[in-house]
């Protein structure tokens, strides 16, 4: 099994052939109809859970603190829980995010026209055009060519920058099993990225790792920032959905040879016809088939999901308040008289690696679920960093009395 | 009234029917597991038994039917019966699991050809109250149960 | 479903009749070879494991920072791994946190003789002796009167305080099943305790219920406190070995049924016959047996347990850090002229508070391992609290002078 083939079983033989890279699903549909059914139905799932779900509500208006910490920046305009596959292009084009300058790189993870367009035009080219123009090239939301060879149907790498990380590890995907394909197959996209240079050029940080410390230490000795938070002055990282990064850190399932496809598109019965499903959402809201083909009981298992949700949610809530005190603090000694600058640096660089380890957690998407210990261990460093840059920022004013009033609030 | 109880009736007879046809009858009265395995959707258990601790030692029926005569066939004949309906009105469950009267039946045989092994444990004076199998989670049909490929041929977990 | 009855071929027929609360374990080990066997080989067990093990080295040794937690408290004198049950006795007799002045409380987990000295004497007698009396009375470690009931082998609550902790819970032991007395009898001992008032009566803190939010304030509500902190002057609360209290904390083992028996005192063969051994000690010794059974792939739980016990130390090395900090600073602001009293009380409570938390899992046996989310969510509670201390230290000083020395350490 070492072979990275699709399962024999397919259930149907091909009735049309399947040009490479094919953006539209529909076609693929026709030699897979269980597979592209269960893809439509990403479109109008709406069903929300505790934490997650599919129901497109403003993260903003759930927890009001980002509006302070992403002070701004872009995402205190809009942010919106996501949804389906289905939707991706409808909510990249809708969100507030994007303007008139906005790169194509925009595009890099909502399309399935993605492939063709960069083997037509290559990436550089892809990412230099701008998100308004490009549009015109782009029809198709996430599809069967995301994932698939045609020809095959094995999972691919299809993101050129998933590609480009893995061999900047020394790493070849063509190598890796199928069992690791159904896990980085999802890693062309759910990820943290950021745009290189002048060419927006889309690029994953995992040079020295894919830990926070890695990805951290990638982005200070480049002395990257994606925006300086004007009440704090600090030189700001905003972190997205990192879903692989955590769940790959070693996590319970992880090393258990769990793959993102086990609980994210399990398998699913069609009379005798087997396949996986490829309605992909929160596995709470079809546990028996997500979990209970491992797990004899469901009710324990999604019981421990809760647990561990509440707990997590607890503990980054009180980051929050830990960061947005260390923002209240420096901005508060940057207006004091003679501040100590040096001091005062420091305390932004503390603002600054406390938000991204908060953020690294914050933006992916389980609720800390893909890696409870990980995920709580970069908390509490995140709050210990937070309350640091709080106390540097009243070494640098030489006066507590800068955070008296915000302090007792 | 008297309608409900014909159609009842016919519907009965009509699943006794099937029943007896897509199951092959008489091959359930013996004990050789590939008849279990004429369903593919016991296609798992049959893969995890035949790979698993016990394929030399026990067969499907010395597990999962009690082995005084008469309950022997009363069982078969309820799951039979749970199998056939759940086949033909297609409400098959997502993930296959034992309900708590199969886990009763196994633990009994689990007991019946592990007595003198676990009888210190059995001899307690308080009950017993636990499945053998809540342990021994790997002895029947591999860790996961019905755990499903490629999971189990996975590389990580190696 | 299963019978209780005594199956017709016995393994062992009882060769001698045991007396209720029998203190000599070689008695009862003329019924019970195999048990009493295996529980002589806790003397000898001296083998260490990366954070844990049956070798007797000095915990201060290991974590100097204790020495100023700790500062002005027994536990700075003297203070050493735990091992073998059967060493109870020697342990508490040259253990130098004894004095003249200690109270016989301090046997109350260490001897068979106790259940058969409660009987006659009364456990409040028992607490009002002096340790340096009683000990005339007492001259056997633990062993099988600490756990079972002669008459019918079975696992009781022999402990006054414990029985008297569940009733105050409304919970009454003997309806528990026998997978609960797994767990409880365990809870005869390691549990977090107190010595109330002046007849230094034991008792366990868990009138408001086991977690540690609950077990902080009902100290806090009662006023209580182990000893005054010489450098912060805070009112402090001294853990012990809370193993049951962390274990039964929604832990993923605990909600899935497991009782600490399960892994410490796996079932072995001799001949045919299964028993569970009575060697109990750390499970990584025996991983095979402790977790083999129900986990086939050892390699991966004993590898996960490493994970998860280097996230947890690391976590705790950051709570110590921020704790002597906060330490450092008080004691500072304490010595400032015309310092805020008010301001600088809340500081203590904030040192109490933390210290307590993170002594929650420092005193607890399994780096965290018991119930590793718990752990951190905990830890990461612990360092914010020492660093909300360390601030309140410098607004009642009214100037962050007091610790540019020391943050700058
Ligand atoms: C062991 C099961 C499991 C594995 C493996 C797993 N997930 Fe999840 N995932 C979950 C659970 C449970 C949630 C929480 C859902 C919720 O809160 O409603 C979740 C949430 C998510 C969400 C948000 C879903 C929503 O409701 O919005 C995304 C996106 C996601 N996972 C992607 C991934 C990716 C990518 C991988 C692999 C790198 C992965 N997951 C691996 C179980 C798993
Ligand atoms: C081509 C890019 C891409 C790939 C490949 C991809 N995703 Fe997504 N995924 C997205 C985008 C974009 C969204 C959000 C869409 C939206 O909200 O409009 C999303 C949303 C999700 C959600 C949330 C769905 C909901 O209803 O809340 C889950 C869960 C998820 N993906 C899991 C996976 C898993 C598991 C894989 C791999 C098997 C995977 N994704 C592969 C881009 C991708
Ligand atoms: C490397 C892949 C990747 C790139 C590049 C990318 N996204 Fe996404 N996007 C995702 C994934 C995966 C999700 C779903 C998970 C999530 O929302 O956290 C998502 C979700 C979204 C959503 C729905 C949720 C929300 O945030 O409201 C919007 C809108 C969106 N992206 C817009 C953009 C914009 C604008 C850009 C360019 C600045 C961009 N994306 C670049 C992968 C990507
Ligand atoms: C988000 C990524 C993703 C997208 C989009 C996607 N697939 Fe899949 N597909 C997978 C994964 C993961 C598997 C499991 C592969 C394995 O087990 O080797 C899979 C498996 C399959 C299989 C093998 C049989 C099975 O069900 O396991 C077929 C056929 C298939 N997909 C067809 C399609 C078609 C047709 C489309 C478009 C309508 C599509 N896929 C879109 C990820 C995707
Ligand atoms: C392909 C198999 C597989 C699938 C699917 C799976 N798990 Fe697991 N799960 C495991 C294994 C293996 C472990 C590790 C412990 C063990 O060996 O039993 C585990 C452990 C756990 C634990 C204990 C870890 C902890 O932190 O408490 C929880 C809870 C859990 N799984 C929940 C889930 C949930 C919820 C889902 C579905 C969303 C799920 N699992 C899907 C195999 C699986
Ligand atoms: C007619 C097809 C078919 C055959 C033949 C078959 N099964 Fe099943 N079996 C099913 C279906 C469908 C289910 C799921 C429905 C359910 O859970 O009741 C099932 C569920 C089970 C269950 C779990 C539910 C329960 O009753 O505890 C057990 C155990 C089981 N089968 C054992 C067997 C054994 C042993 C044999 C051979 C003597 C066998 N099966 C032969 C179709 C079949
Ligand atoms: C050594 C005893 C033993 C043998 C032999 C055995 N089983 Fe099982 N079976 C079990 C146990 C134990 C379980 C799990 C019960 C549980 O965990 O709830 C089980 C569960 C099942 C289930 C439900 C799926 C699940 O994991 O709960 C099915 C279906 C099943 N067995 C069918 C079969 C078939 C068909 C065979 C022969 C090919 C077979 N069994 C042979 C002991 C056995
Ligand atoms: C038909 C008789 C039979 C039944 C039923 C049976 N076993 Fe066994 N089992 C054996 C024999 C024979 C062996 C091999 C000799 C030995 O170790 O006793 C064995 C071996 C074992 C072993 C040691 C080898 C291994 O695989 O780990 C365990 C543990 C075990 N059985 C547990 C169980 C449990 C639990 C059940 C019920 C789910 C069960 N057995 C049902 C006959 C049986
Ligand atoms: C608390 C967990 C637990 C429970 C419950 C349990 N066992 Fe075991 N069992 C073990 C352990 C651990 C061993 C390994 C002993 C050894 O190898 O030294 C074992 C060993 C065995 C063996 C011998 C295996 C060999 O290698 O020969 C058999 C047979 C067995 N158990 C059957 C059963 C049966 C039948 C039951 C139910 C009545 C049962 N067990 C319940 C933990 C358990
Ligand atoms: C799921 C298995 C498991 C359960 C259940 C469990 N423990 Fe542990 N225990 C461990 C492991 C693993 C360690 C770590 C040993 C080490 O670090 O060497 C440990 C460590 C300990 C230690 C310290 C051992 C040493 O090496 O000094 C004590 C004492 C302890 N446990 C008591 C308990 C008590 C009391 C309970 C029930 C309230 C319990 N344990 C439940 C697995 C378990
Ligand atoms: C009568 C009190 C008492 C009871 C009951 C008790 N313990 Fe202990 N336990 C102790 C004491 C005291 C020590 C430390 C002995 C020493 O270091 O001298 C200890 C040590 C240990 C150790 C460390 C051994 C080592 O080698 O490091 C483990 C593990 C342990 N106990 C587990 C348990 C478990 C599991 C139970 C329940 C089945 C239990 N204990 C019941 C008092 C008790
Ligand atoms: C409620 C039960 C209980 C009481 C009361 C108790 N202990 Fe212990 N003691 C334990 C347990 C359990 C352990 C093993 C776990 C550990 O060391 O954390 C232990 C371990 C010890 C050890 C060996 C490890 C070490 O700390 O060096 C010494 C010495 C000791 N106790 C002395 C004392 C003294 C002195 C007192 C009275 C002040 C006392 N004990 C009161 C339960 C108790
Ligand atoms: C630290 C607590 C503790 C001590 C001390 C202790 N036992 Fe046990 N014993 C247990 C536990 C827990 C079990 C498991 C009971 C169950 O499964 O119901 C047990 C089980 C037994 C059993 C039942 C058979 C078995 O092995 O599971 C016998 C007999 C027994 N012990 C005898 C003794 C004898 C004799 C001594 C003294 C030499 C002793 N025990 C000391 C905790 C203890
Ligand atoms: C009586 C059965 C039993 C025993 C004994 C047992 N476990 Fe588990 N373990 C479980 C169950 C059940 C889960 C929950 C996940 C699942 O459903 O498989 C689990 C989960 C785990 C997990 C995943 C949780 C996490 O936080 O990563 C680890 C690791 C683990 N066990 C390690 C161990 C170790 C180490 C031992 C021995 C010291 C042990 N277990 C003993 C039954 C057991
Ligand atoms: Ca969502
Ligand atoms: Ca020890």
């Amino acid at each position: 099994f070492v072979s990275n083939q699709p399962s024999a079983d397919r259930g149907i033989a091909p009735v049309v052939e399947i040009a490479d890279m094919e953006p539209d699903s529909s076609l693929w549909g026709l030699n897979f109809p269980n597979q592209y059914s269960t893809l439509k139905l990403t479109e109008t799932n709406n069903t929300r859970t505790t934490y997650g779900g599919s129901e497109k509500f403003s993260r903003l208006e759930q927890s009001p603190s980002m509006l302070e910490l992403f002070a701004g920046y872009s995402f205190s305009i809009e942010y919106n829980e996501d949804r389906g596959h289905l939707n991706s292009l409808t909510d990249v084009r809708e969100i507030k995010r994007v303007n008139d300058t906005t790169p194509g790189t925009c595009y890099s993870c909502k399309s399935s026209d993605n492939p063709g367009l960069w083997d037509e035009m290559g990436m550089a080219q892809f990412d230099k055009t701008l998100f308004k123009d490009l549009g015109q090239k782009i029809s198709e939301p996430i599809g069967c060519a995301n994932c698939h060879e045609a020809e095959t149907m094995r999972l691919i790498v299809t993101n050129p920058a998933l590609d480009e990380a893995l061999k900047a590890q020394g790493k070849d995907w063509r190598t890796f099993t199928r069992q690791e394909m159904r896990t980085v197959v999802c890693a062309n996209c759910h990820v943290e990225y950021y745009f290189a240079g002048e060419g927006k050029y889309l690029t994953f940080p995992w040079e020295d790792g894919t830990r926070i410390e890695d990805i951290s230490k990638y982005y200070a000795e480049m002395g990257f920032m994606d925006w300086e938070h004007p009440r704090s002055g600090a030189p700001m990282i905003k972190m997205q959905h990192p879903d692989y990064e955590l769940f790959t850190a070693d996590s319970t399932h992880y090393k258990a040879g769990v793959a993102c496809a086990d609980c994210h598109m399990p398998y699913t019965r069609d009379g005798s016809a087997k396949f996986s499903t490829h309605n992909v959402h929160s596995p709470l809201l079809n546990a028996e088939a997500a979990c209970g083909a491992c797990h004899t009981d469901v009710g324990y298992v999604t019981t421990r999901v809760a647990t561990i949700q509440n707990q997590v949610r607890e503990t980054m809530d009180a980051s929050e308040v830990a960061i947005v005190a260390a923002i209240e603090a420096i901005e508060a000694a940057a207006k004091t008289p003679n501040v100590d600058e040096a001091l005062l640096a420091e305390a932004r660089d503390l603002h600054r690696e406390s938000q991204l380890r908060w953020d690294f957690i914050s933006a992916e998407n389980s609720m800390g679920f893909h890696n409870p210990e990980e995920t709580l261990r970069i908390l509490a460093a995140s709050t210990d960093l937070a309350r640091q840059a709080q106390l540097k920022a009243v070494l640098a004013a030489g006066t507590p009395s800068i955070i008296e009033a915000a302090y007792n609030q | 009234m008297k309608i409900a109880l014909v159609i009842g009736i016919i519907a009965v007879l009509a699943v006794v029917g099937v029943g007896l046809y897509v199951t092959d009858f008489t091959a359930y009265l013996g004990n050789n597991p590939s008849t279990c395995n004429n369903c593919h959707v016991m296609d798992a258990v049959y893969e995890s038994w035949y790979h698993g601790g016990h394929k030399q030692w026990a067969n499907c029926n010395d597990c999962h039917t009690p082995h005084d005569l008469i309950p022997k066939y009363i069982v078969k004949a309820q799951s039979g019966y749970h199998h056939v309906t759940a086949f033909v009105f297609g409400d098959i469950p997502d993930a296959i699991r034992a309900k708590e009267s199969s886990r009763e039946v196994v633990q009994e045989n689990c007991i019946r050809c592990h007595e003198e092994t676990v009888s210190t444990m059995l001899e307690s004076s308080m009950e017993f109250d636990r499945y053998c199998f809540d342990c021994h989670r790997s002895v029947a049909h591999g860790e996961r149960g019905i755990s499903l490929l490629p999971y189990q041929h996975s590389e990580e977990s190696k």
